[in-house]
């Protein structure tokens, strides 16, 4: 069965390493964070201007002027600290923040992403984005397979303007899991109980297979 | 000491005249200069060229000059809250610009350090990178992005003195102290004013050199965008 | 919580060797790393480029591994209260690189940052401008100066985390903070050392995301080099 | 008679504007301090990270992490702060610091300025300087009229490696205030009993002299 978006998000906790910095974009990614596996230690990056965010606030104690890239209400750990964008920036572009997680509308098999414009519908802006992809030493991207309208969100090439190019090198979707080498798309894992066939059909790039695809453990 | 402080926000926005460029403070609603948002939504001045991280939400916030029409062009990085700013930009009533967020506070950053430009990797091989030089460094190519000044920046803090020093609180931080560098005239609005002195100097955020007024502001509203908790 | 924590000198400097490339945080004397300098200038670690605002005095901060021989570059903007420094550099024992010191602190930030270059007035028209792409902007002549970083970045703070976070004191802060930010390793030892979570973390001057290793210094000596007093 | 350095200073302090900030250099430049006329608010700034400096620490009261770029100790007044370099010179860059004073070895007609460097005898480095005369709005330059060996230090070109090319606006020494025309120096003052001939006789440089040259008032 394909996956929810918790189980997107507790597929992609696994990648998580032990002492890194992460940053996590909205969304999905945002599930993330509920899902570390034990003994791994992480602090989260919002590139708002935090680091060391912690889980949303109890009813009636949200700060205003305590939020998230997603502006939603926070609480940050101990150890948390609170800086300015460009310093935020700093962190992000000189590759202090070892792993994002980001949402996408489309990636290719050159690891190309898009995720800001749709031209002449939906114009909200890269946000921090295109800093991100252009940085990051790891990217993984967590989406839905397919588009509202069955489209693959997985192609040869974006259709629509790019926000990185080159930079994914992970996506984790409903369907499956699937790595950026130089040759394209692996597919290296299924959810469970959804065939390699199935996942194909689903799929307008071309996906390298090889051998015995395993199911993820969730 | 150099004394900043004004009495009141007409001594504050003195001088505020239509077709200027102006720099707001905030990350979504978060840090906004709501005193001076508002003041300037009753004000007879259009033409503007806003530039801010976000674009306010419609009632509220830069939402209010945009509905107004007040801003002839926007310079952003993520608009996605407000849908009659979407609605003026697809129409083409607004101009928009929309920069990649690191790039937009390094070049606030940079118009206040006097820095004219710089090289990112950020929006290589993207629209952003339209008509802007690319050059290879350490292999990998990064684009040239000029710095940005302003008119007037409008920022917001927790704390201020009369020398202009200014203190943040949490993530209202976010782009105020790089607005008020690279401001001609740099305006704060904050909620607790201080005697010059009172503030520790080791914990000053920005410096007053580069604050020209400094006003006490009032009622904030402080509105939250995704009001997020969990159960106890 | 990522915890930087080390317990002892030796750990705080695994992995130094010779021919490596340090920065060194500090001002004249004021707000240098004393415990690594001192632990340095007893290894048998030589060939070193160092990147230090200043070169220490003869028989206190990098003046003792100058002594030692151990520094086969220096990468400063003020050198001149060395005699030892100014007898190496002149007889031609020592390569020496002197930087405009706004440069210098901005080449330090943007290795930190992820910018590789950026345009400055400093020094255009002058030795420094050698060699350097010249740009006008604003109808006035800029030079393109390159990032610095370093494999380490030994830096010193008033007070300090197991987090890694930093504050510094006084005029102790000026190079720390950007050379922090600069070091692939960066060490930090400080005067106080407190758990996560007890430092203010509107307050923090250096995040901890760029510390890799903070280690509780001791026996401060903090020269002065000129003191300067008034009479009651 | 030729001023002392105390009164070098004293005539540069009327050079200051209210409500201005200020970065003295070492040496004459910091006696500057000293003078400052009533009714004049001068915030001052080292670019080692203190702004709003104060006079020098009573006896016993000396703290070493507070100094200012000429390594001295010093005090705070209320609304001083402190900040990093990058800071720091992004307030001399930036052109938020008004009026820089400073010593020279050597000023030509042009405006340059020589102050870092004697190659194969002396290199100090050229600390902030270069940074300073490169941005200041206003840059006053504080010396003798003449070097040790009797030499003029006010040149019709610098013999010794340039600070900075086009950006001193005036020189106040021991004898003379002279001001930086598109034309080359222009004397504006002389010290009090000394004359127009003992000044010109002390000056490599042409001198632009129109009518009485009046006395400096100390």
């Amino acid at each position: 069965m394909a996956l929810d978006k918790n189980q997107i998000a507790k597929r992609i906790a696994q990648e998580l390493e032990h002492n890194t910095y992460v940053n996590l974009g909205i969304g999905i990614p945002t599930l993330v964070a509920n899902y570390i596996p034990e003994g791994i230690d992480i602090e989260f990056q919002s590139e708002n201007g935090v680091l060391g965010m912690g889980p949303f606030p109890f009813e009636g104690e949200e700060d205003p002027d305590l939020i998230n890239a997603g502006k939603q209400t926070i609480t940050t750990l101990d150890g948390a600290v609170l800086f300015d964008s460009a310093i935020s920036f700093a962190m992000i572009r000189g590759q202090h923040v070892q792993l994002t997680v980001l949402g996408a509308m489309e990636v290719s098999e050159k690891g190309d992403i898009a995720n800001w414009k749709i031209p002449g519908k939906m114009v909200k802006g890269m946000g921090g984005a295109m800093d991100l992809v252009a940085s990051a030493q790891n990217i993984i991207v967590a989406m839905m397979h397919t588009n509202r309208l069955g489209d693959s969100k997985i192609l040869k090439k974006c259709n629509l303007p790019i926000t990185g190019k080159n930079c994914v090198k992970k996506v984790v979707t409903n369907l499956a899991v699937l790595e950026i080498t130089e040759d394209g798309f692996k597919l290296s894992e299924r959810a469970p109980g959804v065939s390699v066939s199935e996942i194909i059909a689903a799929t307008a790039a071309n996906l390298i297979i090889t051998g015995e695809v395993p199911e993820m453990i969730i | 000491m150099i004394n900043k402080f004004v009495e009141n926000i007409e001594l504050a926005l003195d001088g505020v005249k239509s077709n200027m460029t102006f720099m707001f403070g905030g990350f979504g609603l978060s840090g906004i200069p709501e005193n001076i948002i508002k003041e300037l939504s009753n004000r007879e001045v259009d033409g503007l060229t806003c530039i801010s991280n976000n674009a306010g939400v419609d009632e509220f916030g830069l939402g209010l000059l945009l509905k107004r029409k007040q801003i002839k062009k926007m310079i952003s990085s993520y608009v996605g809250e407000n849908a009659e700013f979407e609605r003026q930009m697809l129409s083409g009533e607004l101009e928009v610009d929309l920069i990649p967020q690191g790039t937009l506070a390094e070049r606030c950053r940079a118009g206040g350090a006097g820095i004219p430009a710089f090289y990112t990797p950020a929006g290589y091989g993207t629209e952003v990178a339209k008509d802007k030089e690319v050059r290879i460094f350490n292999g990998k190519p990064h684009i040239l992005e000029n710095s940005l000044v302003a008119d007037f920046a409008f920022v917001k803090a927790w704390k201020g003195d009369t020398a202009g020093n200014l203190i943040y609180k949490g993530t209202a931080r976010n782009f105020n102290p790089l607005m008020a560098m690279a401001g001609k005239i740099t305006v704060a609005e904050v909620e607790e004013l201080y005697p010059a002195g009172e503030l520790d100097p080791n914990h000053i955020h920005t410096p007053g050199i580069f604050v020209q007024r400094i006003m006490q502001g009032e009622n904030y509203e402080k509105r939250i965008e995704q009001r997020t908790t969990r159960k106890r």
